[in-house]
């Protein structure tokens, strides 16, 4: 066991599945000399060679494209979209192309595709570095859909992602990279030495992509949340001191919707938490699954907290952002409407 | 030219009524142009991109450094290839005429192409296809019936009916699937032949897309990933002149061919009479060369005519005059190769009547026993629970209980 | 008056707009000279010249970028995007580019620009000439995005759409290009002329964006939908003899919440019906919606009927369609639940 | 070369701790290249896309076809707006250190691209700059406390608050926003061109990326559109030799120059030395001629080198020679046209000082101003509704409700 980041965690997966398969190989921009503008991949090129970790052209829709040719040839690469806001040139051939290549060839073809990407807000990043764009790839039948909220996670999850057979967008939430973060930006940055969860393995070792996780047992409500807003969520419920069910989804397609509806069924009470834009985002098929499967236990209606219907503000971001309070009031009315 | 900026509307050389036009296209003598080493730098070489390889001249001899000296029975088996290809083609015309598959692309005109270039290829080098590339099929020695199931959406379908009709793939023979999107295959080839060079095997990789297409960014990715990693592939551009209803100007074609697209980036480029079976064969086999021993990346433009409609949906007739396939300047390329053979005194009318029948034959059998495996309004069906098999390696709970639940309603009384 | 199928009624809107304001212009692959693949165009370029009705090169992100180049410089473009399955490669221009012009430009700059795309299955057009992908739009903050089911509305929402500052997403269900569709594949054709909404003024009219429209009034249950499905959702009424009262939002963002909470709070039922594929889709948020306004009137969970989590498959077409049977059932089992 | 097709890896001529080497890029002569006519057809002036347009020579003596014989003050004019970017820039580095604003990009080294490319334009003409083009806003006059003040997120600033640093917008001033998205801004800017092509307008679009993001798809597809539609545009190519930490050979300018990219288009495509404010000067006006008298696109390549870190999130250090700006072959643009002004007599050391001083003091005294409007963690504030502000022309209900929500949760004690 370490003592890892999310940055090293994720670092130590693609250096551990770099020396265990030969077939792993990565491409992004900036990704191999310099090691990434977050440092992911550091000194995976040196250490792996400059056939195996690629630094690309400034081209998402290009890497996306050859990832999959060179997917398709046997290869599992790992592609690096710098920041998930520069994901949208790839789309297409996400798409198009790798979510359906095995459907439409009936298993002929297929394309064992990571796709890296920090995602989200909370660094003053602005709307070009602030994005949470999971529910356009949920919504695409054939790609899997993984956020981590932790160093543990993060590293057994992109393991997982990488032995997959099929296509994994996998987000990492860029705010919590250095530590755990509780949506009050006021307070000192928290490490992810002083979490359980900065406890790593240095080898091998993987977890189930498809699994939520309650990350706390409560009786009172249920909170169903991914990425940084686990934490915030955390916070927000022992603010209000409720008795909550956190529940970390960590992977968005395919959802793990017996873990969610055992909780709701238990406690009668939900509320579900994401930092993208509201409308007709991820929170809205959590909530529609669980209305329609624990309707006889709700006792109040679910209430989604969001990033608002605008785009990522640069000044107002802590208006903006789903912070603490925004969540304690959800869980206060939830509990209240009963 | 006018004094003042407006707006430049490509126009092409003639539309319904008119006189076909084929003056805009540039076409060299055959046997004119040099054949360069294969690890010439692209800079050195960027005439090859403007002039036009041909080694069939109007007396259908063949002449110049570009000839490739293949053996009779090879150019025999080409024909056969070309011809199979053009009768599978009328078939399922027809076929679809008759209602019996959905959907068609011909690729009338075009058969050189695909055949020259996938018999210039190793078996092992992966070929990622366009609509218009089943020649690729044939010329690897798929069945036809294969192909046909496909085209029906039968129990046989190697696409358990996912897939329109013409979107084949064939995995043995090293041959990629087909996409509805245009160009989506350029990027994902480089990557497939940047893999090779990673894994350090020799095969290399090879794609086709219309003209049109090249607008598409993927063209781009393509190019500027190959150029960077010097990447062993091949990229053709087959120009058909027409992109449904928009001529080649409407790709940018008007100044300067497509071909010379690639310079900028430092790839070879190749410009070449696309209906000449000889001149495709030796530049795609000078490019499969050149990209083995490592000296990367080629572009070939194609120039050929898209004899046909675009597809079984659209009626050319609307666009451009009836009888430019007529003017075409540079022929059709099955005569062109049976005439070659004729003077070479290799083949005959006679031969050419047999061969044609024999073909026939076989695609009637062929479909006979296509029909036998079903349609989609005829049995035998695939089984309507492959709707969800395939979507992931390992169907997820989800898909398990969609498939329960579509059972359940196909059988309720409602 | 007129009769008009819903490609004539597209085409009367364009037309009427090219000549009333000069700012208007198209732009598509093949609408020129050919009049587009489905005809909408038919005879525009003709009409009112080369510099108005552009034929484009095969780049549907070249044809987004530059037509809000061209609505930034005072046009009002309606740009082609031939099948709503090719867009992707316009969805970074789209999202990134004209959604949040006017946000980043604290509205100095914005682009009036419509992007019309025919979507929807039922043609037996396979996975890409099928796709309905209106969720991932609606979800961009900025975008108005509109889907009529019949040619009066058709009409009238485009002209809207023209004249509306912000980008409208425009989608035309192209199984009802030539007339209203049940879902019975085997029943002839039938042609919008035996259809009330098959009449359309010839001139100059607008509806208003943002609308949703009550097809059918009834108090059992309220079925929401849109597009090709709102037939599906009236024959399948009457095949259960259930009294629903259907609303056709006719537009997904802004979407109008008052019309269906009015509606669900009276009937205490509610299903909701796309072609889309269910998962994270955009019956997703209706239903989260519904739920969160309607949750002490609710007597039974709402429920989605959708185009299964596939990608839209060939030969199986009508076992993906969400036909009459399918929303049938649901229905039955709504009203039975309670 | 090798035999086997081996993936190529693009390596920069240095790294960290090696001798800087630069004798890969190709320079002509001061003087050498020909000046054709603004109608000359793109293929008959290729040569400009290969060899490199300067006026200034060693001795800072102006010579050559392509001098554009301006006026002293005219010069001294730009000289000063090159200064006055440099020390913004400076000053707005050290704000970022100092943690007033959270971002920043300098453009160090390029700063006669902006200011002479814009001086070059005309006013109605509409600018579609970079990240790293704040010289354009300097150039047409844009008082540096507005530019500050967006920098600052503050009550003044234009953007609201809604933008990164550095991505500022000046409607009046007809230079369009910036964004974060590399290159979107290329085919904007032909569609820009295209409707004032179709308007009968004579204004133009200039559109500013760097050779990095010509790998983007938007780059494509801008040529394609302005080649096809001849649209009165230039496309301006910034080749700074970096794009964050990798070379200009990951964008493919391994083996021809980013100019030469036009070529395969149709387009008129000029090389120039982007550190020679005359020679960048007389392209541009050249192009803009072109473009204004309806004879299409220009695509230019302004060589240069990007002196400072890629931006304050960045330290060059860990992947090029800290060195390297001292051995960029093509000198610093503010030296070169001071240096230039002197040898002409019209300027002198003292009077560059004295001018430095003032700007310096503008300078100090614009922040002192900007700030006193606010700051993102000091009053005064933007209305926090503005949030909600300008995502449609008219606040749809959601958003008014969002908006009371937000207000709400704000004056709760929780
Ligand atoms: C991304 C995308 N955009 C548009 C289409 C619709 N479409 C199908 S074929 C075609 C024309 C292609 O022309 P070209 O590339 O010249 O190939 P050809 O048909 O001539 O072989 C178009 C526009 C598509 N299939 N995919
Ligand atoms: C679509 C997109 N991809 C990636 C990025 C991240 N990024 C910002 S600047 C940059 C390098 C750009 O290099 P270049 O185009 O050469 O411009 P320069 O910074 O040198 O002026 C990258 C990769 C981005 N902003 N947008
Ligand atoms: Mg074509
Ligand atoms: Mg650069």
């Amino acid at each position: 066991m370490a003592r890892m980041n999310m940055i090293q965690a994720l670092n130590s997966a693609m250096d551990v599945m770099l020396a265990r398969d030969e077939s792993t190989v990565i491409i992004g921009e900036d990704v191999g000399y310099f090691g990434g503008v977050f440092r992911c991949t550091d000194g995976l090129q040196r250490k792996h060679g400059e056939h195996r970790v690629l630094d690309a052209p400034i081209a998402e829709g290009g890497i996306v494209g050859s990832a999959i040719g060179m997917a398709v040839n046997g290869l599992r690469p790992i592609a690096e979209i710098q920041f998930a806001d520069y994901i949208y040139p790839g789309y297409d051939q996400i798409v198009s192309e790798v979510a359906r290549l095995r459907y439409r060839t009936a298993g002929d073809f297929y394309a064992p595709l990571t796709i890296r990407t920090p995602c989200g807000g909370g660094i003053r990043g602005g709307q070009t570095h602030s994005q949470s764009p999971e529910a356009i790839f949920a919504h695409v039948s054939g790609l899997k859909v993984v956020m981590p909220s932790n160093p543990f996670d993060a590293k057994g999850l992109l393991i997982s992602a990488i032995e997959d057979d099929d296509p994994v967008i996998f987000f990492e939430p860029k705010r919590i990279y250095n530590g755990p973060f509780d949506g009050d930006p006021d307070k000192p940055a928290v490490p992810w030495t002083t979490h359980e969860k900065g406890e790593v393995p240095e080898d091998y070792y993987s977890l189930p992509i498809g699994r939520a996780n309650i990350v706390r047992g409560g009786d009172d409500l249920t909170i169903v949340t991914y990425g940084t807003m686990v934490h915030v969520a955390e916070a927000a419920a022992e603010r209000v001191g409720a008795d909550a069910e956190i529940i970390d989804i960590r992977t968005m397609a395919p959802l793990d919707v017996g873990t969610i509806v055992t909780s709701v069924r238990k406690t009668g009470h939900c509320i579900v938490v994401h930092e993208a834009t509201g409308f007709s985002g991820f929170g809205a098929e959590i909530v529609a699954t669980v209305q329609q499967e624990c309707f006889y236990h709700l006792e109040a209606p679910i209430t989604r907290v969001c990033g608002w219907d605008t785009p990522y503000p640069h000044a107002f971001e802590w208006e903006y952002f789903p912070g603490q309070k925004r969540v304690a009031a959800a869980i206060r009315d939830v509990l209240e409407a009963a | 030219m006018s004094g003042k900026p407006r707006l430049h509307v490509p126009q092409p050389p003639a539309r319904p009524g008119e006189a076909p036009d084929f003056s805009y296209v540039e076409i060299s003598e055959a046997g004119s142009v040099d054949r360069p080493d294969v690890n010439a730098r692209a800079r050195d070489i960027e005439n090859l991109a403007y002039d036009m390889v041909r080694v069939l001249d109007e007396q259908h001899t063949a002449l110049g450094p570009w000839h490739p000296h293949l053996e009779a029975d090879e150019l025999i088996v080409a024909l056969r290839f070309m011809l199979l290809t053009r009768r599978f083609d009328d078939r399922m015309l027809r076929a679809q005429r008759q209602g019996k598959i959905s959907f068609y692309v011909q690729c009338r005109g075009e058969e050189a192409v695909a055949v020259a270039q996938t018999l210039a290829s190793d078996p092992g080098d992966m070929l990622f296809p366009s609509y218009r590339t089943q020649g690729a099929q044939i010329a690897r020695g798929r069945s036809v019936v294969d192909l046909m199931c496909q085209c029906l959406s039968n129990s046989k379908d190697m696409c358990k009916g996912r897939q329109l009709p013409t979107m084949y793939h064939w995995k043995r023979g090293n041959i990629f699937s087909v996409s509805g999107n245009l160009a989506t295959q350029y990027p994902q080839a480089v990557g497939w032949a940047m893999a090779a060079a990673i894994k350090g095997e020799d095969d290399i990789a090879q794609a086709w897309i219309g003209e049109g297409s090249t607008a598409e960014a993927d063209f781009h990715h393509a190019l500027t990933f190959a150029a960077v990693y010097n990447a062993p592939v091949i990229l053709n551009v087959v120009n058909n002149q027409w992109a449904i209803s928009t001529f080649q100007g409407y790709a940018g074609g008007e100044r300067r061919p497509f071909s010379a697209r690639g310079l900028g980036y430092g790839v070879a480029s190749i410009r070449v009479d696309g209906n000449d079976f000889l001149a495709v064969y030796a530049v795609t086999k000078w490019a499969a060369d050149r990209a083995r021993q490592g000296f990367g990346p080629t572009l070939i433009e194609q120039v050929t005519y898209r004899a046909a409609a675009h597809s079984t949906s659209d009626d050319p007739a609307r666009y451009r005059p009836k009888d430019e396939v007529q003017q075409w300047p540079l022929g059709d390329p099955i005569e062109r190769l049976k005439s070659h053979l004729i003077t070479e005194g290799v083949w005959s009318e006679e031969q050419h009547a047999a061969l044609d029948a024999e073909i026939i034959e076989q695609i009637d059998e062929g479909w006979t026993e296509a029909l036998s495996y079903g349609s989609m309004t005829h049995g035998p069906f695939l089984d309507k629970s492959e709707l969800f098999e395939d979507v992931f390696a390992d169907m997820p709970t989800h898909l398990i209980l969609q498939r329960e639940k579509l059972r359940r309603t196909r059988e309720e009384e409602i």
